[in-house]
């Protein structure tokens, strides 16, 4: 009981710092979310939902826990954050944790973060790195890949990642040729690929982010013809990545969290509508993360994290009824009903274990200029 | 005492000191004298350990000094003034002579956080010492204006004062002389030839004020172009042609050249 | 108005900002406790930095855009000295590490020995190029096995060495001499060349330490971070359940979950306190000694401090070292608030020219406007934001809520952060070049 | 140090930040130019009338200094070091403040106007030390110094080369490589390249060997007959007064002695304060 | 053996990146080395005006896009350029204008400069950020290679590819140009040389009738000319991005100090040497040896001096070995 009409919900991005291009696309994901339940009128008898942005700098421990103290006071209900791992970390050990704050991050993947004591408060709609290397490894002997060159993005994620393909394919008999780290951002990567190329290797698996390093890191290797082939983790599949390497690319191949296509076409074209780039990383999981959290509302029939926090798995898994972007009014009405959902968003929303995303995967190779999914994992 | 052999210091192409060869003995006042620009300060600048020579070497005392770095010089009892003079600016004239002997205990970290009492005892020392020099050399009024603030002359004398707060070897005298007016002048003299016979300094001093070389300096060395032109009592070096010829002047020749145009 | 009386005014003025953070939620006050005291917690670890940075550029004229660097440094001495041991790492390499990097320095130390000792000529070259090549093989050949090694003990959550398991705060201290070790290494190098290298070497080595911390996964699991660090206070989620504590909250008055982040955040601040009060407290002395006149002679006029028997050179590298000791305390302090160390968020517009901007502000040569401007400067960088959205939605007011302008505009509101930084630091030198607190 | 907080560096000699070499040790605020008052009444070519002046906030170098000089005349001015000659020219030339007194060239009262401009109203100076451009070859500094000149200066260039011979042949070499004797014939020749109505020196002949001293003074005096007026500050002031129409000894920035270079010399006092007997 | 594979390898992976990269870092540290020379101070803003720079290029670029203007095989973005070099101008001028000239009048010591260049840089990194917004912003068009590596292979046979893109070859050809013409300017022209002349003795230059505040003027319009140039070329070849430009502020001081801060000649040299070390010393050998070696003495690491993560330190580690054997940088700096 004791209902508000308004919920707050808080939006913690880096909108400055190095992951300062992919904010924008993250927080309107989140916020279209919220203005659709907004609209519905459905949740917690016609409560409004209100987005409350915040900068984490992506890479400022002090600025996001600060400002993550100013969400609490402003009376937040739940923060959609941090981004990137590091100051997710630091945000759920200092503010959430402490004030029991309900914490959904829709990207940050690091594996450390699997095993953190949270007290049931984290959450993340991103598959942690460890699942996908194993999934990669799966899709590199089945297409009867011997050897690779790898490079991955100089942070948690992709390094975390990196291990995680370098040891799942190394299991099972590949050889990976060497493993360099690029930085994000740097522009010039003509040493990274002069490295990669002298190594060699069957093709070259890319575990970077589609329109920062990992673009660079292709054009270049096709630019000075060092690698004709990419494997492209989950961070590298859009549609922005064909568009922008052009036929070049068709016949890589790679893989992304996500059970089938539907939800996604559907946010992108949500997202289109809504005037902002739906495909760009982790927006997707974004809007998921702001749903699920809305959604545990309505099923707890409260906005008291206490409460809702237990709910969010209930309303990500299976059994119920599967609830896609743009369906959260529908989804708020069944779970008024009493009816379970089975919420699966524009990113498959799957949680496992310690509240992360089980990650299921479809297999995607490039054919004719765009992402065509060959199989789900 | 001190043994300049064969030093020479250019600058790029050019050779401010060109092959140096002096000795300076023990409890003497030796002047040093020369045209502008023959190579004095750079000679006393190479000595000092302000600048590498670029061949030869310097003794002090037998012992090779050559190119060692000014601080370790001072404590071998070697000090020198400046041509322009380098006071601390922003200080009082008191702490400019304060700050002057070494290895006091308070120039340690450690002891200005826990040995406050030693260092009250040693400031109130050097604070007596201080004002005892300021007496001496009659500048005791502005011991506590800021050493930016006093005049040229004013600065000199405390040039001078910064090397009576230490026992000093051998003191080097750039133009203490320059920009102080005569009857400081002849005090400063006094004070040299003072601390020369009681304490027994040695002192090398440039000068083109031939009346106070005079007054104290026995030898006189002429250096030009970067090389010893003479050396001697002053009166032989007021004979010396080369002296004259590079150094005191006879007078021009081109006289009548001027005459004959206008 | 005596200056005194001034400078206690504004000391105050800082006091009642944070005090308002949190009390009143008017503007651009959150009206929290946790904010306020978040706020000055970050504010009086950068006050520290700040501390730091102005012995070095108020005190010695040293131009050090490396504060990044040290504060890093800080960072890894938590996670060295605190966080647990790897169970295995030192039998599966970690000896043959230290072996290696003994031996790195034992060549370094040898390729000195040859150059002072030989004279100058081809057998010297060769020598030197012989030894530094053999050098380099041999400690690659222990190295890279026993990186491998280190790094194979479960990389999801270990592949480090760990740390010792000791006390947090002994990291502290442990920090600082970190710092100080590298201080010393870069002042060498950079103050001992004919003329002054250092601003230039500071920002590369900087640099070249953040790499370092993330790419060497063997030393604190690089870019895969380090995080659940202990802390010197129990957690808040322990206090929730101690029956004394929730007593003791119940008798003030306070709700369980408010009073034990309070809890926390006071002992941090008491903490802090402490530590600024005491580095306050020893530069203040060292400045009123005969130590301080030294180091001001020398700022006045290096040749006639040097003409004075007074070694201008080591000063110097004193002076650079224990600024940024007191650089690496601070980011170790920093790295324990925060918990968790992360590589990759070091960024030199946040560590180093911030803290510039709070020196500059504060006032360059006066401890006590260091410390004021640090606390100020992050009040405002916390600030800021929020204060250009109201701004901004004050200027756009006669424009329809969803013009294009408008949007860009508060979308752009994280930008001006960095621009009020600037201006204000402009306008600093420009009206006050002094400071807030000048030097006396 | 001087009370500017924008000018304390606090003692930072960071060579990868700054550089210091050759940087203005002109006063700050002599920017601006102000008017010129015509002069009424008879007064030298150029004079600088009972200036009283110091640097910054400095105390007071210059009491009450008058300098003058007339065409085809050389005026010298001599004295102990640190009496305020170079300072003297400096004011003379608008690169230090004076609070009183004022300067007149050819008739205009030009106390108000900046460096630069008096450049443009024919002052020529070579200053006492730092007067070339180093890393410039001779003939750059030399179109330098016609750097106001609208006109052609390969005549005027041609009559310094003529002027000083050895110029010409090292016309491309650097002017930082040359001996002293030349850089100061550098220095000259650059000054002259303007087409000065007056020429000021500082000190031409320190640092110089005598004969290329004599050489020098030689030079001078053909300057000196083509109908310019010259003031020169000279340390080897015995054979300064020799060739000089008029000679000021200055004491601690006061006038202590004013006449013809022969009075000059004769004066037993001035003889025995400053020209060593 | 395979000499010629070698040669091709050698000339893709490290002879063509060095060189286009060089020219971007020498043209960048043209601009340091000039406010250096003529101001004297290093500029913190640098990086940023480059930024400023070509994000106004980029912006030209697009609406020129949107005209149908284009220069067919070329990128629109050398259309643009001089658009953006005149908005980098009048940027630098008007800076200069409400903050340097204060100081000059003031005759600040040089570091209070470097100061306000912070400042500087913190605004301009605001506002590159306000205006174009922080992300990734690519804007060149027209024809990608003037020779791709697959059409290499296909012509020689040869098994290693050599790829040369349109815009390695436009910075090379462009950098050569204006490094031309800036040395033709400085060392030909009157205004050149009083700007030498003013660097070399500001007092003097006074004397001869030099106005400082037009060579202060033309120092500033000549950075924006260079940055501009500088940043439009380096994002044509990679792409632009603020936090980017900001970034190269490191190598572009390393090779602006290697090559003797206020020396043009040690600028350029500089940006190659940087260049050059990075990637060379970072490149994995093994591939070039392979087909220089016999068969069975091949090679089995990578042979690689450094791995890539510590590319940027060896700009500093270059940087300190020469400061320690030639305190001036290579060519001799101004300072002592
Ligand atoms: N650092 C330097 N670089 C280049 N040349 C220098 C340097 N220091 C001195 N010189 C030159 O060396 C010569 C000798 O200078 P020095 O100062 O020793 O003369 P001096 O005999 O002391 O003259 P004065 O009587 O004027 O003091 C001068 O021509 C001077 O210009
Ligand atoms: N830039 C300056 N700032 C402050 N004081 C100065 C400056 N230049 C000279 N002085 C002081 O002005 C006084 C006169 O100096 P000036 O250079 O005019 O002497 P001078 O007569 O030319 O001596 P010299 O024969 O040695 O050249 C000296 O006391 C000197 O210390
Ligand atoms: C937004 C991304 C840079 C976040 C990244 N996946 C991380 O865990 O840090
Ligand atoms: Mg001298
Ligand atoms: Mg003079």
């Amino acid at each position: 009981g004791g209902h508000a009409k308004e919920v707050k919900l808080g939006i913690l991005f880096g909108f400055t710092g190095p992951i300062e291009s992919l904010a924008p696309s993250m927080g309107a994901g989140a916020e279209l979310a919220m203005a659709e339940v907004t609209k519905s009128g459905m949740l917690l008898d016609t409560a409004t939902v209100t987005p409350m942005r915040a900068d984490t700098g992506c890479i400022d421990n002090g600025l996001s826990t600060a400002n993550a103290e100013k969400m609490l006071a402003d009376g937040v209900s739940g923060i959609i954050g941090g981004d990137c791992s590091g100051v997710t970390g630091a945000i759920l050990q200092n503010v959430a944790i402490p004030n029991g704050m309900v914490m959904i991050s829709p990207s940050a993947t690091s594996p450390g973060l699997s095993t953190m004591e949270d007290n049931g408060l984290f959450f993340r709609t991103a598959p942690s790195d460890a699942r996908e290397g194993q999934v990669m490894a799966e899709v590199l002997t089945d297409r009867g890949v011997k050897s690779i060159a790898l490079t991955y993005t100089n942070n948690d994620y992709g390094k975390g990642l990196a291990d995680a393909i370098k040891t799942s394919f190394e299991a099972v008999g590949g050889e990976v040729t060497i493993s360099a780290a690029h930085e994000d951002g740097k522009g010039d990567y003509s040493a990274e690929v002069g490295a990669l190329a002298s190594a060699g290797g069957d093709i070259l698996v890319v575990a970077g982010y589609l329109d920062q390093g990992g673009l660079g890191i292709i054009q270049s290797s096709l630019d000075s013809g060092a690698f004709d082939k990419f494997g492209l983790p989950g961070g590298m599949i859009g549609d922005s990545l064909p568009a922008n390497v052009g036929a070049d690319l068709n016949g890589s191949f790679g893989q992304i969290a996500g059970s089938g296509g539907q939800g996604a076409e559907a946010y992108f074209a949500m997202a289109e509508e809504a005037g902002f780039d739906g495909s760009s990383p982790y927006s997707p999981e974004s809007y998921d993360a702001a749903a699920l959290v809305m959604l545990a509302m309505q099923a707890a029939n409260s906005k008291d994290p206490a409460d809702y926090g237990a709910k969010i798995m209930d309303v990500a898994n299976a059994p119920g009824e599967k609830i896609y972007p743009g369906e959260l009014g529908k989804a708020l009405e069944l779970l008024k009903a009493g009816t379970d959902i089975d919420y699966v968003g524009a990113s498959a929303v799957e949680l496992i274990g310690p509240g992360e995303s089980a990650g299921s995967y479809r297999e995607i190779e490039v054919t004719d200029g765009a992402n065509k999914t060959v199989q789900f994992r | 005492m001190i043994v300049v052999e064969d030093v020479h210091k250019h600058f790029g192409g050019f050779h401010a000191v060109d092959g140096a060869t002096l000795e300076i003995a023990k409890g003497s006042i030796t002047g040093l004298i020369g045209p502008n620009g023959a190579g004095k300060t750079t000679l006393f600048n190479v000595i000092a350990g302000v600048l590498p020579p670029t061949s030869g070497r310097v003794k002090m005392d037998g012992e090779d000094i050559t190119g060692l770095p000014p601080h370790t010089l001072f404590h071998k009892g070697l000090l020198r003034t400046f041509q322009i003079a380098h006071e601390f600016s922003s200080m009082t004239c008191r702490e400019n002579l304060m700050m002057v002997p070494g290895g006091q205990s308070g120039e340690t970290l450690w002891n200005t956080w826990f040995g406050r009492k030693r260092i009250a005892d040693e400031e109130r020392a050097l604070r007596a010492k201080a004002d005892e020099v300021m007496e001496f050399l009659t500048i005791e009024h502005i011991s506590d204006l800021k050493a930016g603030q006093i005049s040229g002359g004013q600065k000199k004398l405390l040039e001078l004062g910064r090397t009576m707060m230490v026992d000093a070897k051998i003191v080097f005298l750039d133009e203490v002389g320059a920009g102080v007016n005569r009857t400081l002048l002849y005090t400063i003299a006094d004070a040299i030839k003072r601390l020369n016979e009681e304490r027994g300094y040695t002192f090398v001093v440039i000068e083109h004020d031939m009346e106070f070389i005079g007054r104290l300096c026995d030898p006189v060395i002429c250096m030009a172009e970067g090389k010893v032109l003479a050396q001697g009592t002053l009166d032989e070096i007021k004979a010396n042609e080369q002296v004259i010829e590079a150094y005191l002047g006879t007078g021009l020749k081109n006289k009548d050249k001027l005459e004959a145009g206008a | 108005m005596s200056e005194t009386v001034k400078h206690s005014l504004m000391f105050a003025f800082v006091g009642v900002l944070i005090i308002l953070d949190g009390t009143t939620s008017f503007g651009i006050f959150a009206g929290s406790w946790n904010s306020a005291l978040g706020i000055l917690n970050m504010g009086l670890v950068s006050a520290i930095m700040a501390l730091g940075v102005n012995l070095q550029w108020g005190f010695a004229g040293l131009f050090n855009v490396g504060i990044m660097g040290f504060t890093a440094l800080g960072g890894l001495a938590v996670v060295l000295v605190s966080s647990s041991p790897t169970p295995g790492a030192w039998s599966q390499g970690g000896i043959g590490i230290i072996m290696a990097l003994i031996l790195g320095a034992l060549t370094v130390v040898a390729a000195v020995f040859i150059t002072k000792n030989m004279t100058k000529g081809k057998p010297r070259v060769l020598a030197l190029t012989a030894l530094l090549i053999a050098g380099f093989f041999a400690y690659r050949a222990v190295f890279d096995p026993a990186v491998s090694g280190v790094e194979a003990i479960n990389p999801a959550l270990y592949g480090s060495l760990g740390g010792l398991g000791l006390p947090v705060l002994l990291a502290w201290p442990a920090g600082g001499l970190l710092a100080a070790g590298a201080a010393w290494l870069i002042g060498k190098t950079a103050l001992g060349l004919r003329s002054d290298y250092l601003a230039i070497a500071t920002l590369g080595i900087a640099e070249i330490i953040i790499a370092i911390m993330k790419n060497e996964d063997w030393l604190s699991r690089g870019v895969k971070n380090v995080v659940g660090l202990p802390r010197p206070m129990r957690k808040e989620i322990v206090l929730q359940e101690d029956p004394g504590f929730l007593d003791t909250a119940a008798s003030l008055g306070l709700d369980p979950v408010v009073a034990s982040t309070l809890y926390v955040k006071i002992t941090y601040s008491l903490l802090f306190t402490v530590v600024l009060l005491a580095l306050l407290w020893m530069a203040q002395m060292g400045l009123k000694s005969p130590w301080g006149r030294m180091m001001r002679a020398i700022r006045d006029n290096e040749v006639a401090a040097e003409a004075m028997g007074k070694n201008v050179t080591r000063r110097h590298l004193q002076i650079f070292v224990l600024g940024s000791a007191i650089c690496g305390v601070a980011g170790a302090m920093m790295t324990t608030l925060d918990g968790q160390l992360t590589p990759g968020t070091y960024n030199p517009l946040r560590f180093t020219f911030l803290i510039w901007v709070m020196v500059v502000v504060g006032g360059s040569g006066n401890n006590f406007g260091a410390v004021l401007g640090g606390i100020f400067i992050w009040f405002f960088w916390i600030k800021v934001e929020p204060m250009g959205a109201g701004l901004i939605n004050f200027v756009t007011y006669g424009l329809a809520e969803d013009s294009a302008l408008k949007l860009h505009l508060l979308d752009s509101t994280a930008h001006m952060r960095l621009f009020t930084m600037g201006l204000i630091l402009l306008l600093v030198l420009r009206f006050s070049p002094r400071g807030l607190i000048p030097e006396k | 140090m001087s009370g500017n907080p924008y000018q304390n560096d606090r003692g930072n000699k960071d060579a990868s930040i700054t550089s210091t070499s050759g940087r203005s040790t002109i006063e700050p605020g002599l920017k601006h130019s102000g008017e010129v008052k015509p002069v009424i009444g008879d007064s030298p070519f150029l004079v600088g009338d009972t200036m009283t002046g110091g640097y910054g906030k400095g105390p007071d170098i210059l009491h009450e200094c008058t300098i003058a000089v007339n065409p085809g005349e050389i005026a010298v001015i001599v004295g102990p070091n640190g009496a305020g000659k170079s300072t003297a020219m400096k004011a003379v030339f608008g690169m230090l403040n004076v609070r009183s007194g004022k300067v007149l060239l050819d008739g205009e009262d030009i106390t108000n106007l900046s460096p630069q401009d008096r450049v443009v109203k024919g002052m020529g100076f070579v200053p006492q030390t730092s007067n070339i451009f180093t890393s410039l070859t001779v003939e750059e500094n030399l179109e330098m110094g016609a750097f106001i000149r609208t006109d052609d200066i390969r005549n005027t260039m041609e009559q310094i080369y003529h002027l000083f011979p050895i110029l010409k042949d090292k016309r491309n070499q650097a002017a930082g490589e040359l001996s002293g004797g030349q850089r100061q014939q550098v220095a000259v020749g650059r000054a002259l390249m303007t087409q000065p109505k007056v020429l000021m020196l500082d000190e031409p002949t320190a640092g110089v060997s005598p004969i290329v001293m004599d050489e020098l003074f030689d030079r001078i005096i053909e300057v000196a007959r083509t109908g310019i007026p010259i003031l020169m500050v000279e340390q080897n002031a015995r054979q300064a007064l020799e060739i000089a129409d008029k000679g000021y000894v200055l004491v601690q920035g006061r006038n202590a002695y004013t006449g013809t270079g022969k009075e000059l010399l004769a004066d037993p006092e001035v003889r025995k304060s400053f020209l060593g007997g | 053996m395979d000499l010629l594979n070698a040669l091709v390898a050698l000339t893709n992976y490290v002879m063509i990146p060095a060189v286009a990269y060089g020219s971007q870092l020498a043209l960048g540290a043209l601009g340091v080395t000039m406010i250096y020379a003529v101001l004297r101070f290093s500029n913190f803003a640098h990086g940023d005006t480059m930024a400023f720079g070509t994000m106004v290029t980029i912006l030209v670029t697009w609406w020129m896009q949107s005209m149908g203007i284009n220069l067919g095989p070329l990128p629109t973005a050398l259309l643009a350029l001089p658009f953006g070099i005149l908005g980098c101008m009048a940027l630098l001028l008007f800076t200069d204008r409400v903050v340097y000239r204060f100081y000059r009048e003031q005759k600040a010591k040089p570091v209070i400069f470097v100061m306000v260049s912070l400042g500087v840089m913190f605004m301009m990194n605001g506002l590159v950020r306000f205006i174009i917004g922080p992300g990734d912003q690519r804007f060149s068009d027209g024809e990608r290679f003037i020779v791709s590596a697959r059409d290499f292979k296909a012509m020689t046979g040869l098994r290693e590819g050599l790829a040369f893109k349109t815009s390695q070859g436009i910075t090379i050809i462009t950098a050569v140009v204006v490094v031309a013409a800036l040395f033709w300017f400085l060392n030909r022209t009157r205004t050149g040389k009083s700007m030498r002349a003013y660097s070399d003795n500001e007092d003097l230059a006074l004397l001869s009738g030099i106005n400082p505040e037009r060579v202060v003027m033309y120092t500033w319009m000549i950075v924006a000319g260079l940055a501009t140039i500088a940043g439009v070329l380096y994002g044509l070849d990679k792409s632009f991005k603020p936090f980017t430009y900001f970034q190269l502020l490191l190598p572009i001081f390393a090779a602006a100090i290697v090559g003797g801060l206020g020396n043009p000649i040690g600028a350029i040299a500089g940006g190659f040497v940087i260049a050059f070390s990075e990637v060379s010393i970072t490149y994995a050998w093994k591939k070039i040896l392979r087909y220089l070696m016999p068969e069975n003495l091949e090679p089995d690491g990578l042979v690689q001096l450094l791995s890539t993560d510590y590319k940027f330190a060896v700009s500093f580690v270059i940087l300190l070995i020469v400061l320690l054997f030639k305190p001036t940088g290579l060519f001799k700096g101004k300072s002592v």
